[in-house]
Formats: structure tokens, C-alpha cells, sequence
């Protein structure tokens, strides 16, 4: 393991993937790899270890999956939130049930975008959010829109 | 006389309001279950489709054998799902309890299983959701019995609130593998707030047989 | 008197079961559609990837760029179906009309474009399968004000026949693509056996804006 000295910005981007579906993850680790400045340090396939995890291994970047069984993607990463590392959340999900999006904002997720993203756009999105930005699928935007609650001013 | 008149109307009206709204909402249940089992099955697998199709894009130079390895996993996922599109779409074709009591006939006949059915008449009063979980749980039960039982016979009563299938075969038995079917009826029996059970047509026999019971 | 009390209250019943009977028939066209949807829209997909897939697997060695060609097309297939499943998703759990206003009030308001909306109050008596299918139009020609119109002002009105949403926006304009939401919607009604049209609010002025209007 390479441990980066100096400044923040030194060495490739340190990723966690939780998601409960070994084949998505499976894909999604080998896709993210292939980018130069990403390294996935660590998989997991439930939400209970994500927190400690993310400490352990500094991740600077996790990609949660909603649905999981333990602890939700939501609680993950407000449990990351809440435990100051400075990792950011990056949801990834399937679908934009009713309220999904407005819950993992108010978590302190930084992302919300959809599994099939091109690997190319979610390699952007990594990078975005490890620079502080807020990265919103619009077509998730769009379903929680219709859904009732209201993306538009949470921008 | 005209006071007690408008009292009755009034209270059936009541009556009639509530049985509609019951069943509204068992039909918008039965809906939002087809939905979830669509957004589950689908959504999943198509996912994963796209992923390692993408990656195995990005291989075809780089890795030709994974690129090809990642092909046949996304092959086998892309049948699987055709095959669920259909079972699916099959639950959304919902048939009417009375074609499915024909369509009983025919299956039980073709068979070579004697048979007792309700005659078609007797169900058109049902509420429109009962029919409907009726006939599921017919189509199913008689499939079973023409699939596993061995039976030489089989008989269906059905009342409004009750639904049986008897059969004369070799019973459940110990080896009986936990299909789709059964577990997928109990679920639709218990959203409609009934119960499942199986038993033997015949204790004590050598040949037992199954009664399946609808109770709503 | 009681003869005519009976008949009165025959002619009731009688009425009372064909609305029973046409509410029945709108729930099992929708689910009927949705099924269709789900089998046309995936079944189809789903065909054309496992064929292009099965290609592409063959390409590798042989034609490596007509094999990335290929997959090329399957990544833009199944990203595609699984946006649908999403939207059919979204049909499946049909929002009821007075949700469905809040949320129009919350969105207009986001977007910046002043309203005149119904209130709640004044649908909750309709038929329900009237209220789902007003539901949906609204949902979908109030994203496309907020998306297409570049209105100011929009305003809905709703009777127990009729839904309109006017604009003050650009107009439709020959630019218009044709995309799903309004040839998804014109099938709806068209299935309720109703009709839809589509207008101009100010005839004659630069911003003409858009009236569309349902009536059943
Ligand atoms: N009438 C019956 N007589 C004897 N065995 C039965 C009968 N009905 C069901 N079984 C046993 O119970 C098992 C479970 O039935 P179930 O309908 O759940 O699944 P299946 O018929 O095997 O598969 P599926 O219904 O998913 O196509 C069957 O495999 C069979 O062994
Ligand atoms: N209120 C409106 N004002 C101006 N143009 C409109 C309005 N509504 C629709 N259009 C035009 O008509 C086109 C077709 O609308 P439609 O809802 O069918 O598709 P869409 O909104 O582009 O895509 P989809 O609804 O499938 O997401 C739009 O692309 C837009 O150009
Ligand atoms: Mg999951
Ligand atoms: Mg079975
Ligand atoms: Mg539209």
C-alpha cells in the first residue's frame, strides 16, 4: 500500500464500494481501476463496516448503494459524515424511489447517480465530488421530482 | 314505511361504498406488487447488463479472453431476464376465474385426471379482485397437481371466500423442492388479507393426496 | 308507493354495477397497457441484446472493431430499456391527483413560473380511474412547461371531464421532437376513450404559449 506524504492532492483517489450485488461491484471496481487516478482500496457488500472502513484505509471517495442489508446507503454515509474523515459520499443507485434524493442530501451525501452511468461520466463524478462539488443525476432529479419532493431548490 | 326505506338505501349505500373502496385497494395492491416485482427483477439485471458489457468493451483489445468471459456472463443474465420478462408479463395478463375454470377443464382432460369443477355460472357474482386471486391461485394449484401429484383425480370447490383443490396423488411428500409457485401465491393470499394452508386429502392413505386451501 | 321504491332502487342497482363494471374494465386496460409496455419495450430490448451480444462474442478475435461496434449498440439498448423501466416504473406507482397537484405547486414554484391550480379539495369526489389518468397528464404536461415552455405563468384548471394546462411559453413550434411523454399520454386517453388536443393559449401573439387539454 502506498501511503501518500505531503500535500492532499498527492497520489490517486482512494475509492469504497458498497453495494450488495457482487456483479455491479465486481464491474464497477474493474471500470474505476482502469481510470489512472482512481484506486479502489476497498470492497464491501453491506452498510455495516463502510464507516470503519473508510477510516481505516483513508478513503477519500465512497460509492454507496442504496438497498443493502445491515445499514442502507443513507445511513452509511451519514455515518461517514458524522465521523469527520473528510471522505465524500457518492450514491449510487438504480432507481430514485420517492424521497431518496432529498434523504441522502440531508445525510451529507455530496452524489447521486445511477449505476448505469458511462464509466467515463462516473469517473468525472469521483473526481467532482473529491473536489468538493455536488454531482445530481438529472434523470434521478427528475424522477424525485415527479415523485413529489423537489430537487430544483436543493441545487 | 318511507322513513325506514330511505334508512335501508342509505345503509346500503354505506355497504356499497366501503366493498368498492376494499376493492380498489386490493386491486391497486395487487398492482403495486407487479410493479415492485418488474423494477426488482429488470432493473437489476439490466444493470448489471450495461456494466460488464461496458467493461468488456473497454477489454476487446486489451484482454480479449475476460472481454469474452464477460460477454458469456452478460449472455446468460440477458436469457434469464427474457425469461422473467415473460413470467411477468404472464402475471399482468391476469385471467378471468371463469376462463380459468375452462382452461382447467381442458389441462385435467388432457391429463387423463378425472376432475369436479365449479361450473362457470356459479363464480360470475364474485368480487372482481377475488376472481382474480381465484384464478391465479387455480391455474396454479392445477399445474401442480398435473406436474407433481400423480393423482387420478382432483377436485375444485370454490365459495366467495374459499377456494380448494384436492387431489388423490402421492401427497407433498418430504422431497418437495420450494418452487415459485406456492411462495408466490402465499404472497398474493396474504396481501389480500387471506391464508394459505396444504394438507392431505386422504390421512393415514398410502396415498394421501394434497388439499390446498384458499381461505380469504 | 314500494313498487316504486323497488324500482327506483333496481334502476340504482343496475347503475350502481355497470359503473362498478366500468371502473373495472379502465383498472384492467391500464394494467393491461403496462403489461404490453413491459413485454413490447423489454422483450424487444432484451431480444436485440442477448442477439448483438452473442455477435459481438464471436467478433472478438475475429473483427475486434466491428466486435466494440457492436457492443457499442448494446451499451446504448440497455441504458435505454433500463430508463424505460424507470419510467415504467413510475407509471406503475401512479401518483393520486391531490399529490399530484402539491407536487405540480412545489415544481412551478422551484422553476419560477407563477400558477393558478385547483385545489385539492375540489377533485377528491372524481372517479378514481379519472383521477389516475388526470394525474399522470398532469405530471407530464407540467414537466413540460418546466422544461419546454419558457413560460411565465401556467395555469390548471380541472372538471369532472376535463383537464387543461395553458401556458404563456414559446409555443409549441416546429422544432417540436416528438418524444414520449405526449404520445404516451395521447394513448392513455385515447384507451379511457378520450381525447387530447393541443393549442395555442394567445393565438396571434409572438408567444403564443400552450394549451393542452384532455376531454373525456
Ligand atoms: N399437488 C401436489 N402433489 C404433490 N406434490 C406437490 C403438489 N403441489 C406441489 N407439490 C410439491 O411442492 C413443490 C413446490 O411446489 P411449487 O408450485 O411451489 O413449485 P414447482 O411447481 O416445483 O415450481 P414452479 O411452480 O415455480 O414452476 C413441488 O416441486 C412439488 O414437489
Ligand atoms: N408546454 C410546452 N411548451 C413548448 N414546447 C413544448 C411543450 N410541451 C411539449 N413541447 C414540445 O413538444 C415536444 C414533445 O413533448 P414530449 O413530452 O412528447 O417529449 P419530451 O418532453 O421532449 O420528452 P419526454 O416527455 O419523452 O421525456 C417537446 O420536446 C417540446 O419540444
Ligand atoms: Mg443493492
Ligand atoms: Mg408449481
Ligand atoms: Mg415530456
Amino acid at each position: 500500500m502506498t501511503i501518500p506524504t505531503g500535500g492532499a492532492d498527492v497520489g490517486p483517489i482512494r475509492l469504497l464500494l458498497a453495494d450488495d450485488q457482487a456483479l455491479v461491484r465486481g464491474a464497477l471496481a474493474a471500470l474505476l481501476s482502469m481510470e489512472h487516478d482512481l484506486e479502489v482500496v476497498a470492497q464491501v457488500g453491506d452498510g455495516t463496516t463502510v464507516a470503519a472502513t473508510v477510516a481505516e484505509l483513508r478513503v477519500d471517495v465512497a460509492l454507496l448503494d442504496i438497498d443493502m442489508p445491515g445499514l442502507d446507503g443513507i445511513e452509511a454515509a451519514r455515518a461517514i459524515a458524522a465521523d469527520g474523515t473528510g471522505c465524500r459520499s457518492l450514491i449510487v443507485t438504480t432507481f430514485g424511489r420517492p424521497g431518496y434524493l432529498r434523504r441522502a442530501l440531508e445525510a451529507g451525501a455530496s452524489g447521486f447517480v445511477v449505476k448505469d452511468t458511462p464509466a467515463e461520466q462516473l469517473a468525472q463524478a469521483v473526481r467532482s465530488v473529491h473536489a468538493g462539488r455536488r454531482v445530481v443525476d438529472p434523470s434521478l432529479a427528475e424522477e424525485t421530482l415527479v415523485s413529489g419532493s423537489n430537487p430544483l431548490t436543493e441545487r | 314505511s318511507l322513513v325506514i326505506m330511505l334508512a335501508l338505501r342509505l345503509a346500503m349505500e354505506r355497504e356499497e361504498r366501503s366493498r368498492i373502496l376494499g376493492e380498489e385497494l386490493a386491486l391497486s395492491r395487487q398492482r403495486e406488487r407487479v410493479g415492485r416485482d418488474v423494477h426488482d427483477v429488470l432493473g437489476h439485471s439490466l444493470t448489471v447488463i450495461t456494466l460488464k458489457t461496458e467493461l468488456a468493451r473497454r477489454l476487446v483489445d486489451a484482454d480479449p479472453e475476460q472481454a469474452k468471459a464477460e460477454l458469456d456472463e452478460v449472455l446468460e443474465l440477458s436469457r434469464q431476464s427474457l425469461a422473467e420478462v415473460r413470467t411477468t408479463v404472464g402475471g399482468l395478463h391476469a385471467p378471468d376465474l371463469g376462463a380459468q375454470l375452462a382452461s382447467a377443464r381442458t389441462a385435467l382432460q388432457a391429463a387423463g385426471i378425472a376432475f369436479r369443477l365449479p361450473e362457470a355460472a356459479s363464480v360470475a357474482g364474485f368480487r372482481p379482485d377475488r376472481r382474480e386471486l381465484f384464478a391465479w391461485c387455480l391455474r396454479e394449484a392445477v399445474t401442480n397437481v398435473i406436474r407433481h401429484s400423480g393423482a387420478s383425480h382432483c377436485t375444485v370447490t370454490i365459495t366467495a371466500d374459499r377456494l380448494t383443490v384436492a387431489d388423490d396423488g402421492t401427497g407433498l411428500g418430504a422431497s418437495a423442492s420450494p418452487g415459485n409457485g406456492l411462495s408466490g401465491m402465499r404472497h398474493r393470499i396474504t396481501d389480500a388479507g387471506g391464508t394459505l394452508s396444504l394438507g392431505r386429502t386422504h390421512p393415514g392413505s398410502d396415498r394421501p393426496g394434497t388439499t390446498l386451501e384458499v381461505h380469504l
